[in-house]
């Protein structure tokens, strides 16, 4: 029992005690929740921080401990966890997260006691599907997660829009999640009878040396990549999560939004990429054009929204399109950047959601336009609210702009998707800063209404705590990107190897050059759309001749 | 032209065919339940006639059980029956719909 | 070792002083402000020392530590590179800013958010160092932004007022839209190069010319686009005068010393990388620049306006200087335009408070007696500004205008002295109307003079813009660009008059235009009691005082056009994927589950018959065919 | 025809026995604790089962072939064992809504329970006939066991004259299948099936006796009658019904499609594959504007009919595995809803979903285990309905090589299990937030009703985290009925 | 034509008009009379198939007991002749097209295999020897169960229509 699976096993331990405790113990629940999660991500750090010196197992994963738990290797089923470069990140931002969204569940005054067991379990879920080496396994973790959602926001939910909005995000994310089930129960079909499993390190190995049929990996990775894409809000299957993170409570936004939506990046990145190197080639520029919808398209539609939340749901399904841009784009760098950025913007979707609660829970109202001046009266949460924002749209100094700028570089090796990365820049850089800078102008700035004459700051240290934390997650990866990049880069340099080996690599090299000396007018035909791309950006009348 | 087993299962079928009939078409809840009995008949018929032609006499065993069944299921229907009209003097099919969709 | 140490101080120094400001000692005011204070002194001083002991081109040129390395092709390190350029800057930024913190201990003594004013002052001075001694494009791009989010802060300090907190929005996004295609310049350029570091590009481009290949317009323009954005020239300009907004001790730092300068800087470091094409369309910005800030300064009423875009037209100048290959020249006029471009405005600071806060020149007046030491400081900087010919401004206009006459450029050399006149033009009238003629407000009659921590920094920068034409500021920047023209004149008295040999007519057409505008400036605003333009040039007057209707222009076409398809998205959001796709498939289902379930209309005789059509159908298909 | 091989069923029958005529000797109030009486006697049968003495020890066949004791038919002598349990505790606690005859309600059940077991181990005709008649005989009974409530009285009959209509479409079949094969027993039938997989009136009798037991599981030509007869009777009937009888026809189903024909079985898997979608779909989509809740589980119960028939569908052994571990999850996650029904719905007249509002507060435990249950009938995870559905989805998906429509069965499946989640989901939702609940009182839960419950969360929690033992044993069940020989060079006549 | 043949056309055709006349027949009673009739031609055909017990047991148990359950019930109920209702056309035409299909393709399959074709003229006689030894060898279980049933059947029955609820 390595520190990875106390970390799983710690909050549905926890969830089980609070059970036995009777119910009018509040204050016990509070405790015990935000003690249990504090524990874990002690435990995380602690791994995180040992991970270099820790021993690997063949694969390269370390911590690996199998949980005798399930009686079924009929199957090739072992409740195996284990953690390598890509998870351990995200390990750890899903236990700093949930410490956080325990923190700020300060303001659920009623039925504690459901709360804090659906949250302990929603962590253990996350936390489990993370660290999960089983396809099986990988999904059922990450199903125990549903249905806390769906109780929480209808239960403590806001809005009057709440069983909708419950309904919707529980039946999007079960029908993506069955799609992405059906595409692994086939991976897991794909194999020979007597080889069958479920352990995804054996399959890798197993379709390394002799690869799947191209018709079968036609069939599976459309599957994984359109399940995976409906469970991170991918473009045209992305209405459930502003909605459902409009109103939902404060702690199952931070943990949905922050964390749960990794989940199906994590899968392309660990299940699909690896497994299916042809079908992901010829997928790629879908998923490329794709996730131009999320940049761009979500982006405007957050700069339309009325209600804070909603615009900070938006936001966060407009940087999913990063995470995609870096997967689609198969380089290493581009890989690496958007493990980076999950990780980042992990953190920032608590930072934003956690202090959007605080702020609600203070004002009643997240309408922008009934909001105004609070930073005169929220020093610290406007402060922390400023940060998000900037964070939010790509600032140097904090973890996000290591990652987007890593996934710009990266995408840019592949030639074909260099219009993309223009738009992904117009996204990031002019429409993130516009919609920001407008929540902050009609939030923080300006005349304070007199009806939030009485608001009061964050009063102590423990309504401080969980946003200090988070701030300080997001500057010390944005300050020192090296501690994640490099745990991320040798297994990425692994799974892109698998996803376009260097054959395929050296003929899009080759074009590349090609592209460069003799089709001039093709690349500069992208570049000069480029130059028109910028409605007015700096050519004046002269016209700059080619 | 001697009578073979075909002709047996026409008539069988005819008379099956005629019992179905009768369910789908009376309203009275009795009628319907002389249908079924009509119905179990034509089924002993071609039993009767199977084992006659085939030579075993499985399918007369067989006939004696139905008979039996249908025995009992006319008395539990008729009990039934006298239990629905006590409550609501009437047998016929139409009334029963407090409970549709 | 020590040596390497210093660049590592001199930059963090005022990021230290920052973080404790805003962490620990937001209450405590004078702990902050000596904090900030002395953040930025010891840095000038410790760039001083390293400037004495290593000298301006030390051999120890590049100090670095990897920041992200990801594979092979994607080294990212931070460090610093120390040449006479980026030396030379430091000790400009460094001074500069130790003389605004003093300063604004005394304009910022009332104000209630006082250390939070100092903590971002901090901030800024760290991300200009960084841009500074940057030695890599990302690295720059970094410290771009970070210039960008502290004058975001610094405009908006007064976040109350809404006009404050709209100006920094206003001003963030148009740097951002710079900054976007700086990245896309960068991308480039990383793409084709393969490296970051400007070492290793110069290498590479100083190889073979035509390595960047078709790309090399189109990479150069967007970098170019960076300092478009940054330095506010023409397509992205709107930003500086709104400015103005913030208190004027950060006008003086940021929207006339450093932050704009940054984008000259970075064109003066990257100049390998523009081509011929590049660096024409470049001199026209800046030509345009120029002449348009300079029409629209002469009709603005307020003092800091037109102080806003009196630096708008000297950018303007020295971009249309890169533009020409003349970086030597470009430095040379950023320094020394610092120097007399923060003196004003400190100068016009110490006048607002002295006039209660009142901007507007036209209830100034006869402030000569009232506050003496402004007077003639502010005197001293116009004069540097319009070029008379001792002062600093005269020397780096004169390289200027020689530099167009010497490229042949007449177009720009015309255009360069018309923007000299109005030059003296609009300072003289400014000066006229604030420190000559009739009080005309109650302010103006009792206006007293500020306290000393005010005036000494002015009296600093004037000696500065007094000498700085002849202290070899030239020289230092030819040694970095133009290493093998060494026959530059040595002492005082030949560096006076080196420009009537070098270049004669640039020189003496300098002076003259510099008479005609103090004529014309004399001639219209000595006794004027409102200003007489107007009348005079009616529909071109209300157009300079509208800024050229710039504004409205971009709120018509970019802003609406963006909210357009924003709004277009937003509907289509709303109705077709919300409403449409997933209305369609609830309402289907719940109408198909509505329309089964009428099948059971509760009568038995349908129920018989629904089996026996159930058991017809599973025989046709099974048996039936 | 040696007895010792149907020792368990002749003591269910004695104790059936033992329970009427005990009736006769106790005092009225002592008769609701009859119940808990034969629950506890059937116990011990199911304890004496599980260690293996007496009529499961010996495998064989016995009464010259008719009656066969295989891991299958103990596998499913358990499953009603514990059906019967449950279903006597449910009883009890019921047994207050009953004017008169409550002991002979248990006695009932407990025939019932007979015939099912009978059901389990039938390979031959006649039995299978016999045993089915029984069944649905008891339950025409069971089912208007109200007879002061007219609902009631109604869903008896329609149960009746839809039960006898489908039982002489069944006659009829078998007589042709016997007719032409000349063979009564499974075994025998099989070897024969072959030569007759192309004659029409033999596959017509077969269709014949499918509709008798398509009636039984209630799959789609033949669910008409489920939601009326599920809203009418009372509720121990109602979950009996859902358990019982719709596992003995998928056991007897199982036998005759797998044991009896499987050549002719091997033809149909298109037909059984359209069944099996249509089934689902008309279930689920049928359920998502009930508000009836028992109307709803009618409809949720017929789209599970669909779920199993999912396995069958799939012809192979992994897919009759999964639709017994299927089965195991379904027995306690319905029995535990129609637990909380009755005990909730008792008093209340309309048995509207709004009626369970509050129940949160009213009481935790009734409240979690509703909320458990209809998790696991969605098939969320933690519970046994994900691992039966995942069992089930690998089964068809491992055919969809074979044949591409298993591929859209697969997704129909899905499409079914999503909307699933909207009407189950809504139950939750009235639970815990919904409006419209007057009173808050408290509701008591008696001693044994809450051992029930608590049997059925150990069993949904058990089966969803530990599926190991019980695999093994439906493995070794699946296998019983041997792989479907390859369709051999018959040429599909039709 | 020997003549058993011609008394199966008679007793056929005999059954055939009774049990259409059973359907058509509005008042329940006459319907009751004329399934006698049916069942009785059916005991003539078990006959003429050597089914003799089965025949005596189809007069004895079926005309006998249950018809007489039948008539006894119709008389406690006095169900008076429907009055002349609309017919409900839907169904009449839905019933017939069903049942006809179904009895098309099952008469289409009769002949298409023509079971009968080669079977030799047996002679097994259904005598109550013959049928007694089978019923208590190979089907006692089925024999017991059935017993059980008609336990279960009485208890029902005694249930629903007891007078009085004690």
């Amino acid at each position: 029992m390595t520190t990875l699976s106390y970390i799983f096993l710690l909050p549905l331990i926890a969830a089980f005690v609070l059970a036995l405790v009777p119910r009018n113990f509040a204050v016990i629940m509070r405790l015990g929740a935000v003690i249990a999660t504090f524990i874990t991500a002690i435990l995380a750090v602690k791994m995180f921080w040992g991970f270099d010196s820790a021993v690997a197992d063949a694969n390269g994963y370390k911590f690996v401990s199998t949980i005798p738990w399930l009686g079924a290797e009929s199957l090739g089923l072992a409740c195996k966890l284990g953690v390598d470069g890509i998870n351990v990140g995200l390990v750890l931002m899903g236990a700093i997260v949930a410490f956080a969204a325990a923190c700020c569940s300060w303001e659920i005054k009623s039925r504690e006691k459901e709360f804090y067991i659906l949250l302990l379990v929603m962590t253990g879920g996350i936390l489990g599907a993370f660290a999960s080496l089983d396809l099986f396994f990988f999904y059922f973790f990450h199903e125990l997660a549903l249905v806390p959602t769906f109780i929480m926001i209808g239960l403590w939910g806001r809005g009057e829009k709440k069983n909708y909005a419950a309904f919707q995000i529980t039946l999007y994310l079960s029908a993506g999640a069955l799609i992405a089930l059906i595409g692994l129960i086939a991976l897991y079909l794909a194999v020979p009878v007597e080889l069958r499993t479920f352990d995804i390190p054996t399959l890798t190995n197993y379709f390394l040396n002799n690869p799947m049929a191209a018709a079968t990996q036609n069939f599976i990775f459309p599957l994984l990549l359109f399940g995976f894409g409906i469970l991170v809000s991918l473009w045209p299957f992305h209405t459930w999560a502003p909605i459902g993170y409009g109103s939902a409570p404060t702690a199952t936004a931070m943990l949905h939004a922050g964390v749960l939506k990794k989940f199906g990046l994590y899968g392309l990145i660990r299940v699909a990429l690896p497994m299916m190197p042809e079908a992901a080639q010829s997928w790629m520029h879908v998923l490329a054009w794709l996730c131009v919808g999320n940049l761009l398209y979500c982006g405007w539609v957050a700069m339309q929204q009325k209600n804070f939340n909603w615009l900070v749901g938006y936001s966060s399904v407009a940087h999913m399109g990063f995470i995609f841009l870096g997967i689609a784009s198969l380089t290493l760098v581009g890989v690496t950047g958007a493990v980076l950025v999950m990780v980042a913007h992990g953190f920032l979707a608590a930072l934003t959601f956690g202090l959007s609660g605080y702020i609600y829970q203070q004002t009643g109202t997240l309408e922008m336009k009934d909001l105004g001046g609070l930073l005169r009266k929220l020093p610290f949460i406007g402060t922390a609210l400023i940060m998000a924002a900037f964070a939010g749209c790509g600032l140097p100094g904090f973890a996000n702009f290591a990652g987007e700028v890593t996934v710009f570089f990266g995408v840019w090796q592949e030639p074909s998707l260099r219009l993309i990365v223009v738009l992904a820049c117009w996204g990031a850089l002019i429409i993130g800063a516009v919609y920001m800078l407008r929540a902050v102008r009609n939030v923080l700035h300006a005349d304070l209404p007199e009806k939030w004459a009485n608001v009061s700051d964050a009063p102590h240290i423990w309504r401080k705590l969980p946003f200090i934390i988070l701030i300080f997650s997001l500057v010390l990866f944005g300050f020192l990107p090296r501690l994640l990049t490099d745990k991320i880069t040798p297994v990425a340099s692994t799974i892109v190897q698998m996803a376009r080996p260097v054959a395929a690599r050296e003929a899009a090299v080759a074009n590349e050059v090609l592209g460069l000396a003799t089709p001039a007018s093709g690349q500069a035909a992208t570049a000069s759309d480029e130059a028109a791309a910028q409605p007015k950006a700096d050519t004046p009348a002269t016209t700059d001749n080619q | 032209m001697n009578v073979g087993l075909e002709h047996y299962l026409t008539v069988s079928g005819l008379l099956f065919a005629l019992g179905l009939f009768g369910v789908i078409v009376r309203r009275n809840v009795l009628v319907m339940y002389m249908c079924l009995e009509l119905m179990l008949n034509a089924a002993n018929l071609a039993l009767v006639a199977f084992s006659r032609f085939t030579n075993n006499l499985n399918g007369q065993v067989f006939v004696f059980f139905i008979i039996t069944v249908a025995a009992a299921e006319v008395a539990v229907g008729l009990a039934l029956i006298v239990a629905l009209y006590r409550k609501k003097q009437t047998a016929h099919v139409e009334e029963l719909t407090t409970m549709k969709l | 070792m020590k040596l390497e140490a210093l660049p590592w101080l001199i930059l963090f120094l005022p990021l230290l002083a920052a973080t404790v400001i805003t962490l620990f000692t937001q209450k405590n005011r004078s702990v902050s402000a000596g904090l900030s204070i002395g953040a930025v002194v010891i840095a000038f001083l410790l760039s001083v020392l390293f400037v004495k002991v290593n000298g301006f081109a030390p051999e120890q040129r590049e100090l670095a530590v990897n920041w992200l390395s990801i594979g092979d092709t994607f080294q990212i390190d931070f460090g610093f590179r120390l040449d006479p350029l980026s030396l030379g800057m430091i000790l400009m930024v460094t001074g500069v800013a130790s003389l605004i913190h003093i300063y604004s201990v005394g304009y910022m003594h009332d104000d209630p958010s006082f250390s939070r004013f100092f903590a971002c002052l901090s901030l800024f001075t760290f991300s200009m160092l960084g841009i500074v001694l940057s030695n890599n494009f990302l690295q720059t791009f970094i410290f771009w932004e970070l210039v960008g989010v502290s004058s975001y802060l610094l405009i908006g300090f007064w976040y109350e007022k809404p006009s404050a907190a709209d100006a920094a929005k206003k001003a963030f996004i148009t740097n951002r839209l710079g900054d976007f295609g700086f990245i896309l310049g960068i991308l480039i350029v990383w793409a084709t190069l393969g490296s970051l570091n400007f070492e290793v590009l110069q290498s590479k481009a100083g190889v073979n010319a035509e390595a960047l290949g078709a790309m090399a317009t189109i990479g150069g323009l967007l970098i170019f686009c960076g300092a478009v954005g940054k330095s506010a020239q023409f397509p992205l300009h709107v930003w500086l005068p709104d400015a103005m907004e913030g208190p004027t001790p950060v006008s003086a730092l940021i929207h006339a010393a450093t932050m704009v300068a940054a984008g000259v800087y970075m064109l003066c470091r990257v100049f390998f990388i523009l081509n011929a094409p590049a660096l024409e369309v470049i001199s026209y910005i800046g030509g345009f620049t120029a002449l348009m800030a300079a029409l629209i300064a002469v009709q603005q009423n307020d003092i800091k306006r037109i102080l806003a875009y009196s630096t708008l037209s000297q950018l303007g100048y020295m971009v249309m200087a890169v533009g020409l290959a003349g970086q030597t020249a470009a430095m040379f006029h950023l320094m020394t335009h610092a120097f007399f471009k923060a003196l004003l405005f400190l100068g016009s600071g110490s006048v607002i408070l002295a006039m209660h806060h009142e901007q507007d020149i036209w209830h100034m007046g006869a402030l000569r007696k009232k506050t003496p030491v402004t007077y003639w400081t502010f005197l001293v900087g116009t004069l540097a500004l319009a070029g008379l010919w001792p002062l600093s401004g005269f020397f780096s206009k004169d390289s200027i205008l020689a530099l167009a006459q010497h490229k042949h450029n007449y177009l720009l050399f015309g255009v360069a002295l018309f923007v000299a006149f109005l030059t003296t033009f609009y300072m003289f009238r400014l000066v006229f109307v604030v420190f000559f003629s009739s009080a005309k407000s109650k302010h103006a009659e009792h206006a007293h003079e500020s306290p000393g921590v005010m005036t000494w920094p002015l009296r600093i920068l004037a000696v500065l813009s007094v000498i700085g034409g002849v202290i070899g500021i030239e020289a230092l920047f030819n040694r970095q660009f133009a290493p093998e023209q060494t026959e530059h004149a040595h002492g005082i008295v030949a560096q006076l008059i080196y420009p009537f040999q070098h270049a004669p007519v640039a020189a003496i057409s300098g002076l003259i235009v510099f008479a005609l505008g103090l004529v014309a400036a004399y001639a219209l605003y000595a006794k004027a009691t409102k200003d007489p333009l107007p009348e005079k040039l009616g529909a071109l007057s209300r157009a300079m005082r509208n800024r050229f209707y710039f504004d409205e222009l971009y709120e018509a076409t970019v802003i609406r056009l963006h909210d357009l398809i924003a709004a277009i998205a937003g509907w289509f959001d709303r109705w077709i994927i919300e409403g449409f796709a997933i209305g369609l498939v609830r309402g289907g289902t719940d109408f198909a589950g509505r329309a089964l379930r009428l099948v059971q209309t509760g009568n038995l005789q349908t129920y018989a018959l629904l089996f026996v059509l159930g058991v017809a159908v599973l025989l046709y298909f099974a048996l039936g065919r | 025809m040696n007895l010792s091989s149907i020792s368990l069923e002749i003591s269910v029958l004695a104790l059936g026995l033992v329970v009427m005529l005990a009736d006769l000797w106790l005092p009225a109030e002592r008769k609701r604790g009859l119940g808990y009486a034969a629950a506890a006697a059937l116990g011990v049968l199911l304890i004496w089962n599980l260690k293996g003495c007496g009529s499961c020890a010996v495998e064989g066949v016995s009464f010259g072939g008719m009656f066969v004791q295989d891991s299958l038919s103990i596998f499913f002598k358990r499953f009603f064992l514990v059906a019967a349990i449950l279903v006597l505790i449910l009883a009890v606690e019921f047994s207050d809504r009953f004017a008169a005859g409550v002991s002979e309600y248990f006695s009932l059940t407990i025939f019932a329970l007979a015939g099912m077991l009978f059901a389990a181990s039938a390979n031959h005709f006649a039995l299978l006939f016999v045993a089915l008649e029984l069944i649905t005989v008891t339950f025409y009974v069971l089912t208007s066991f109200q007879r002061s409530r007219q609902v009631s009285l109604e869903a008896g009959i329609k149960y009746l004259i839809i039960g006898a209509l489908s039982s002489a479409f069944m006659v009829f079949g078998i007589a042709l299948v016997t007719g032409i094969s000349g063979k009564m027993n499974f075994t025998e039938l099989a070897e024969v099936a072959g030569q007759y997989a192309g004659n029409k009136l033999f596959l017509l009798g077969v269709l014949f006796v499918l509709v008798g037991l398509g009636f039984k599981i209630a799959a789609v030509p033949f669910q008409i009658w489920a939601p009326d007869v599920y809203q009418g009777a009372p509720t121990p009937t109602t979950a009996f019904l859902a358990v019982g009888s719709k596992a003995a026809g998928f056991v007897l189903l199982l036998r005759f499609l797998f044991a009896g024909v499987p050549a002719v079985t091997v033809q149909w898997t298109n037909l059984l594959i359209v069944i099996s979608a249509i089934t689902i779909l008309y279930g689920n989509l049928c359920a998502l504007p009930q508000r009836n809740v028992k109307r709803l589980l009618g409809y949720s119960s017929i789209s599970h009919a669909g779920y199993l028939l999912l396995g069958i569908a799939a012809l192979s052994t992994a897919g009759r595995s999964a639709v017994l571990y299927y089965l195991g999850g379904y027995l306690f996650t319905v029995i535990a809803a129609f637990a909380v029904i009755g005990i909730v719905m008792r008093h209340l007249d309309t048995e509207d979903v709004s009626g369970l509002a509050g129940l949160g507060q009213r009481s935790p435990l009734l409240a979690a285990t509703m909320t458990i249950s209809m998790v696991s009938l969605a098939g969320i995870p933690p519970l046994a309905g994900f691992f039966g559905k995942f069992l089930l989805l690998k089964a068809v998906i491992e055919q969809g090589a074979v044949n591409h429509g298993y591929y859209c069965l697969a997704f129909v499946a899905l499409a079914g299990v999503v909307m699933s989640f909207y009407y189950y989901f809504g139950v939750v939702r009235a639970i815990y937030w919904g409006q419209g609940s007057t009173d808050l009182s408290p509701i008591t839960v008696s001693v044994p009703m809450k051992f029930a419950i608590y049997v059925c969360i150990a069993g949904i929690f058990f089966l969803g985290l530990v599926p190991g033992p019980l695999m093994k044993q439906t493995d070794k069940a699946a296998a019983v009925l041997q792989p479907v020989p390859e369709v051999t060079a018959v040429s599909s006549a039709n | 034509m020997p003549f058993t043949d011609i008394l199966f056309f008679v007793f056929a055709a005999l059954a055939l008009i009774c049990a259409g006349l059973v359907i058509l027949n509005r008042n329940p009673v006459t319907s009751a009379m004329f399934l006698v009739l049916t069942i009785v031609s059916l005991a003539g055909l078990f006959v003429l198939l050597n089914a003799f017990f089965l025949a005596a047991i189809q007069i004895l148990v079926y005309a006998g007991a249950v018809m007489v359950l039948f008539l006894f019930v119709v008389m406690l109920l006095d169900l008076k002749t429907e009055q002349r209702q609309k017919i409900k056309l839907f169904g009449i035409i839905g019933g017939v097209i069903s049942v006809g299909a179904v009895i098309a393709i099952f008469l289409r399959s009769l002949y298409v295999t023509k079971p009968g074709a080669e079977l030799a003229k047996a002679e097994a006689v259904g005598d109550t020897v013959s049928l007694g030894k089978m019923l208590f060898s190979s089907y006692v279980l089925p024999f017991e169960i059935v017993s059980v049933l008609l336990l279960v059947a009485m208890v029902g029955v005694i249930l629903l229509s007891k007078k009085e609820l004690k």
